[in-house]
């Protein structure tokens, strides 16, 4: 499956890009997860939500959106 | 009134005080309304480990944040007695002492504002995907978190 | 910073938007303060029993509110931690959908905005003696009493 | 003892002046009261506060200030 996954603030100093199409062949956001911190080493140290389709999800969520992006915490205001 | 088309509510750089008087005076053809309450959020000079804020740069997830917005809009007229709400949120630079954030609720009663408004901006720091990266003087950075 | 001079917080007439506007603007110097809070009171063209407000005359005991006023501000900056604080009152006609009152609290942090603001214009609303004479649009009149 | 009685609001409909100076040989509030109450007949059925001195007082207060308002309901904002 091709997902698309948008990087936002401190996020993209971990990947250096704002925004990728991945081949993923796994079920849950965790093993997404998993995938992407072995690409980009320090994003395992970032603190982050995960948003799959623009509603907030939890790891153990099934990944079946085409897309997810990755939010640093937020400063609105 | 509630609207049900999901607005953008960014706009490019800090929004200029003449635009929220602006806004104030569009209002006075409203006559059922009794008692207006703005939020303002200025960026504050912080100095942190000796180095000044210059400056936040706000990026957003914005198609998200708008749909956000627009939940906590539909939200609040739903909770509250209101009649109009306005949210404007900067993208991009905005320098220390600019306003960030513009929020605008009007009512026929005064009570009924101060609560709506509370649960507007609280609503807006805990759930929308903003980022603020803080920019020092010497144009190193940190990035923004809400409390 | 908390004045111990008694301002004179009447304005005649009206209050202007594009003053507010300037107000908000002349805040952009003070970059300690994240977050403003303003109140506005509307005139409010009430119908009753078939007659439309066409305006609101407010006159005042005026020393005795500029003092009262006064009072109400040392409470506020003695309760919250408000970097500053400005009241607006206006005396003699003011027509529907303009604005009679006008309230705004600055302070680095937002919390304190919103308990401030509404203490101030419940106490302005309690305490202050002002008379409000709301005129219909056939000339005739009652006297407004705050609810 | 010369008073200054100030009138505000509707209270002026009663009286059709806003201040005036009236001798008064009497001793509490209550009484200044009965001594306005017949020289205005409309007076008694309008709600008011009385203020001494520009803060409000009860009506068993001395009168010893220099300066009486009559207060109608307070209409700010």
């Amino acid at each position: 499956m091709l997902i698309t996954i948008k990087y936002f603030g401190q996020i993209v100093e971990a990947t250096q890009k704002e925004e990728e199409s991945l081949e993923f062949s796994g079920t849950l956001v965790s093993e997404l997860m998993e995938q992407l911190y072995k690409k980009y080493a320090s994003l395992e140290r970032k603190d982050f939500k995960v948003a799959q389709n623009q509603e907030l999800v939890s790891l153990e969520t099934q990944v079946s959106g085409k897309e997810i992006a990755l939010l640093p915490p937020f400063a609105g205001g | 009134m509630a609207d049900k088309k999901v607005k953008n509510v960014f706009r490019q750089g800090a929004i200029p005080s003449h635009f929220i008087g602006e806004s104030i005076y569009k209002h006075q053809t409203k006559t059922s309304i009794g008692a207006h309450n703005i939020f303002l959020g200025q960026v504050r000079a912080d100095i942190i480990d000796n180095k000044t804020v210059a400056a936040i740069e706000y990026t957003a997830y914005e198609d998200m944040a708008n749909a956000k917005f627009h939940e906590i809009r539909e939200a609040a007229f739903e909770k509250f007695e209101l009649t109009c709400m306005h949210i404007y949120h900067s993208l991009g630079p905005v320098k220390a002492g600019e306003i960030c954030l513009f929020v605008f609720v009007s009512s026929p009663r005064r009570k009924v504002v101060f609560k709506a408004l509370e649960f507007i901006v609280e609503a807006i720091k805990a759930d929308v995907p903003v980022f603020g990266k803080e920019i020092f003087e010497d144009e190193s950075h940190q990035w923004k978190v809400n409390s």
